[in-house]
């Protein structure tokens, strides 16, 4: 146990996986597997592993993630780090064929792997496809393939053991902007479930349901409303796919109102989700969502910075329903 | 690697065919007297290479090639019948008929059974069935999933253009063009990476030229030494367009030499050439040597595809494409393709090569024919799907909630 | 006037549009610009604009995808027809470049441009890509991107004269298996508006909202009902982005029941933005979605005819709020 | 098109240094006496077609092309001293130091004025400015583009990767590895179906040569003979990644060739070299000869990218590549291709053509200093953006709601 960061509790799990299955692969392009942590060991998959292993590849995300998928079909554990420019890149194989190919095969395909998909949003001043957030709707609609979002570094490592040992496809999105995140992270391995919602705050008043980016704010937020009095559930939804429905249902069923907080776009935002399924389920509750409007992240960090949900906007929004 | 020269190999003649349906099947050819213009229809591997590794196979192992061949040409033959005749008949199929010894060939040269993380592995493209009989599928069962039965191949979830069987290695139909060759290439990597001596091998037609995953593919090999192997079945054709609407090259091989990888341009007709080819690519990447690309010169027979309800010559059935809308498959040169037919091509050399005597060659296409018709007796025969199952093997375990019934 | 198919109907706004504008282009794979209709002269795009203007690729739909966005930023009015099978081979272009342009250069980029994406999902038999409807949901999320969705040959071709002659980037998805619908359709040019709902049925017991491909079966079922007693109103979405909230909120604030309906995968299926945006507005109200499980699309018509919501999972589920 | 010699031009030496900023810049270079190895570093275009055209200029024109390219180099000289002094400034770069006769060569044999729709247009990549000045945007409005200004060439909405100004044919940056090059193609085959003899040009690096994009935009140039030029910037290195990493060619030009397409490589530092590869392409292109394929064998002087805050040295910043990850760039390599500076070659080809006197060429780059000096004076003066425009420019009319308020 130590005061890890992100990316070291995620490369710890990787390197013991690594370790533990000899054929496992990783594949990246410009984010190296190497990460060091006060007090404890530099981890180079690189150099540990070899580069037969271990590839640094072209500029070709859709090679990445096929050529992981074509390995895992061969019996190999294979993950690749997709960065965030290229996040979409391997949109239609992980859709089109991952995410078919178990059920279409009648169940004898095999497909151990995980993408690491990069999300920005966290970054004023890139715009378009450096700045955007978006990546949780388009994989979260996939069925056959598990969709995660980790929003603390404990979770970070924990979902992806699970993830690296579930013998279903995974798209682990990756927050960059939550990487400066440290806390207590065991050094032993550890599995989060890959469907279950965290319940991070408990309240009768109100629920507030976010993921990946969106929680350090939503945190901070109750807070305050904690300390305005308010009985507060904050949930993370950790898994997009499937989705815990029953940790939602059950905090809404008692707290009758839901806030969703999304940095994705509003239209079809997981959040969207979220409270379709809360509304099909519980009567006469309340909704609101939080969400980035219905448009690219622009540069400029004071129209960013205003469009990009923030604790002010997710305070006044909760005080507004409660 | 290729070297064409203008010599055709001297035609054989048969005219005892084996069955009536055969000669149906083969009448378009009968029907011209037109000699075959070598030049395009036909390719050559380097002169030298030609018979080199087959001639000193067993004989076991080339008479097991021809039958390969004719369980190919036969599954479809009846399955073509079923279409014609049977009204309850469902499946349909993307025919193999003209192509039967690029699958065979090249699968002759793959270790096809042993542990999973021994043998060599096949991807296949949305025209399979032929791929999957030759790496050695289980023939009434993939019968029974064509025709969506619970008891079929993939339990009925995967019809013709998905077809798996990771058992003999044969990883599967897929139905798109694209992605399959940079999902091989994938599979060669993590064979590389754990040290296995295994083979990855992906058949292509030539419209997977034009898709931009062809360039990752053979860029990706070549750049990690790959044990891959890209078959490109050219066919001249991507449905209704002449391949040279969407490739530049004459040879689609000159596009992979361009990446430094080594190619072979063969005759698909020819079962013997196929192998050799192939045997060399194997041996190279075993060895570690990396990459092939292997460009067969071949023809489909039929239209691009044929489903039930079909009649002959009309859509969706099967004889000339009716959909000549870009650029249609000529009359002629349809007819000069069906005069080099594989199967009759392979029994000219088995019985060339003294490895058989003609008539018993002949009496094998008569057991071939019982065996497949008894497999589609079987198949055919089989439970249908039970609905709710639909709901199974999203994930590796359990099932998802239903979700029609609100 | 005269009774006309589906097709027939696109391809002659098409039509009026090449001949309009001289540098107009169209771009296809499989599926050539010929149509016939009785009592009409047929309509063949490549013979009548020649093969600069109309253009026969290779099987490469980011190509045609991206090359009709390269040619709108160029200045030309440019269309192409994705097959169903590369359906979201161009997503990342059409998400990533052409929805942030615009935006992204400041209002410098211009791109009349119209991607018509095939969508299959009335095919039984055909398994995974060839088969699936799930490409709403993936689109729809597009800031940037005005994505409609006829489920008439007269909305068919009103919304194709919209959709090339406007100035933003549009995505129209085709249901494939709507080709076979004819009625009467206007030989004139005509605009079907890009951003609005159309109410087709008035009632005021129940709201059920679908679009494209679900909508023959919820009219036929909002019929069963009626003949029942019950007063269905049933909007058909047309556009998914921008949807047309004030359509919906309107509906449900009278009828207070909100039945949704799509072919989509349920997990975020266009009814669960229906359902929140309604949500967000109305309180009080009763909600369900019917929708293809999050499962992909078996070949056999066993299971794939159960698992598509048809006319008597509609039925059942109104009834069930009735 | 290829012809590699080994004699290294001459090189002119000259320690008149214009002013102690650009001693500063180039410090690195003073400090070795190594010779240049001319074999990598340098690369030629067939010799008869050296100075071929860009010896019948006017003089006015080649002194145009001095003055981009000190203002190429001047943009991103102040722009490092903001990012190294000035706290309250913002902008980031990719900088261009060192590759200025690229963009200054292929944007010379263009048509930058007139009607949008005779002009011709260009596509950069993530790495832009120096295209953009190229290309003629106006460099006021860019600066203020770069520190997000509401008056910005792009309202403050692109800042650096994707500044577009179409006024001047300047389609834009795009921030992305892959799709540029295939939507540059498009804007070509537009140009091509209405008559127009435009030209579409995309300026792309080595790294986007694996993307699979790459095969796309060749294949479907040449099967349509667009007018199209791809010009392939290869300063070896696509962030911490030699390209030898990603590229199985020598020449990434060779890959172009075997579609057929005409490639050229160029010395990219000597302007006179790229301006005749453009103008023979541009030429062929307008006459309906299709697409040429340009690779300049080029070097950024800086890390990647730079951004303020930055300190010389660390990363984010400018000078060697802090992050040597993979492989590396070695100090030697660095400081050989600042021996062959664009400045000066361009300054000395002036000269030595007697187009200019040595010290008119040095007073220009004083001129240009003081241009550019004003230019980021009035563009970090420029006021900053208004938070609620966020929501214009999603389409052509209106705004989107606000959803961040719930
Ligand atoms: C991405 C994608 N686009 C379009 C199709 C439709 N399609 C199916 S087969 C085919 C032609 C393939 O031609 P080729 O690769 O030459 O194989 P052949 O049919 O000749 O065996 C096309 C275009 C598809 N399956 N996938
Ligand atoms: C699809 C995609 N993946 C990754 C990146 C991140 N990225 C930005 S620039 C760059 C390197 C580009 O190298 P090169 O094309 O050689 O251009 P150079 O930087 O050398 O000018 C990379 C990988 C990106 N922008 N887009
Ligand atoms: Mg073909
Ligand atoms: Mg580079």
């Amino acid at each position: 146990m130590a005061q890890k960061s992100w990316m070291y509790s995620v490369l710890e799990a990787v390197q013991y996986e690594m370790r533990e299955d000899p054929a496992m692969t990783w594949i990246f392009e410009l984010t190296p597997p190497v990460a060091s942590n006060p007090g404890k060991p530099v981890i180079n998959l690189e150099t540990e592993f070899g580069r037969k292993r271990c590839v640094n590849t072209g500029i070709d995300e859709n090679w990445m993630a096929s050529a992981v998928l074509g390995a895992g079909l061969s019996g190999s554990k294979a993950a690749t780090y997709i960065p965030y420019q290229g996040a979409c890149i391997p949109f239609e194989v992980i859709q089109n064929v991952a995410g078919k190919l178990r059920h279409m095969t009648g169940g004898k395909a095999e497909m151990p792997v995980v993408w690491v998909i990069e999300m920005t949003g966290q970054t004023p001043g890139f715009a378009g496809q450096h700045s955007c957030y978006e990546e949780d709707s388009y994989y979260m609609h996939i069925p056959g393939i598990r969709t995660v979002i980790p929003s603390t570094p404990y979770d970070a490592k924990g979902l992806m053991h699970a993830a690296l040992r579930s013998p279903d496809p995974v798209v682990y999105l990756y927050p960059a902007g939550l990487r400066t995140l440290t806390e207590e992270v065991p050094d032993e391995p550890y599995e989060v479930p890959l469907d279950k919602a965290a319940v991070r705050t408990e309240g009768s008043d109100l629920t507030i349901v976010s993921s990946g980016a969106g929680m350090p704010d939503v945190l901070e937020a109750a807070k305050m409303l904690a300390d305005e009095g308010a009985g507060i559930e904050v949930i993370d939804l950790r898994a997009l796919k499937e989705m815990d429905t029953e940790t939602l249902v059950t905090s809404v069923a008692k707290t009758k109102r839901l806030l969703t907080v999304d940095q994705s776009y509003y239209t079809l935002c997981p959040g969207a989700e979220v409270i379709a399924r809360v509304a099909e389920n519980v009567d006469g509750a309340r909704y609101k969502r939080v969400a980035f409007p219905d448009a690219p992240p622009p540069a400029s960090p004071e129209m960013f910075t205003w469009m990009r949900p923030d604790v002010a906007n997710v305070v006044e929004a909760a005080r507004a329903m409660l | 690697m290729k070297d064409t020269h203008d010599t055709a190999p001297e035609r054989q003649h048969d005219d005892t065919l084996s069955s009536k349906a055969r000669r149906r099947f083969l009448k378009l050819a009968g029907l011209t007297g037109a000699a075959v213009a070598a030049s395009r229809q036909v390719a050559f591997a380097a002169q030298g290479d030609i018979n080199f590794f087959a001639k000193d196979l067993p004989d076991e192992k080339l008479i097991d090639m021809y039958r390969t061949i004719l369980k190919i040409r036969w599954h479809e033959r009846t399955q073509a019948d079923e279409m014609l005749t049977n009204t309850e008949y469902r499946g349909y199929n993307h025919f193999y008929a003209g192509q039967e010894a690029v699958a065979t060939g090249v699968c002759a040269a793959l270790r096809n059974d042993g542990p999973f993380d021994q043998i060599d592995l096949v991807y296949s493209s949305h025209r399979p069935s032929g791929h999957a009989i030759a790496k050695g599928v289980d023939i009434p069962t993939m019968v029974a999933e064509m025709d969506f039965r619970a008891t079929g191949m993939n339990g009925g979830y995967a019809a013709e253009m998905h077809i798996s069987d990771p058992s003999v290695g044969f990883i599967g139909a897929d139905g798109m063009i694209g992605p399959a060759p940079v999902i091989a290439s994938g599979s060669a990597f993590a064979m590389r990476a754990r040290g296995s001596d295994q083979v990855s091998v992906v058949f292509a037609g030539d419209g997977n030229y034009a898709a931009p995953h062809f360039h990752s593919t053979l860029n990706n090999a070549r750049l990690l030494d790959l044990p891959f192997i890209y078959v490109c079945e050219n066919n001249l054709y991507h449905q209704y367009a002449h391949y040279s609407y969407s490739c530049p090259h004459e040879d689609i091989a000159t596009a992979a030499a361009s990446y430094g990888i080594p190619t072979i341009v063969v005759d698909g007709q020819d079962v013997v050439q196929v192998y050799n080819a192939a045997r060399e690519a194997v041996d190279r990447a075993r060895a570690g040597g990396g990459p092939t690309f292997i460009e067969a010169k071949t023809y489909r027979y039929y239209n691009h595809w044929g489903a039930p309800g079909a009649e002959a010559g009309k859509l969706g059935a099967f004889g000339y494409d009716p959909l000549a809308i870009t650029s249609f498959r000529p009359e002629r040169e349809v007819r000069a393709w069906m005069q080099r037919d594989p199967v009759e091509i392979a029994r000219n050399i088995l019985v060339d090569w003294g490895v058989m005597e003609r008539q018993a060659a002949l009496d094998m296409e008569e057991e071939v024919k019982a065996e497949i018709k008894a497999a589609f007796e079987w198949g055919l025969s089989q439970p249908l799907c039970n609905p709710e199952d639909g709901l199974k093997h999203v994930f590796a375990e359990g099932t998802v909630p239903p979700r029609q019934f609100g």
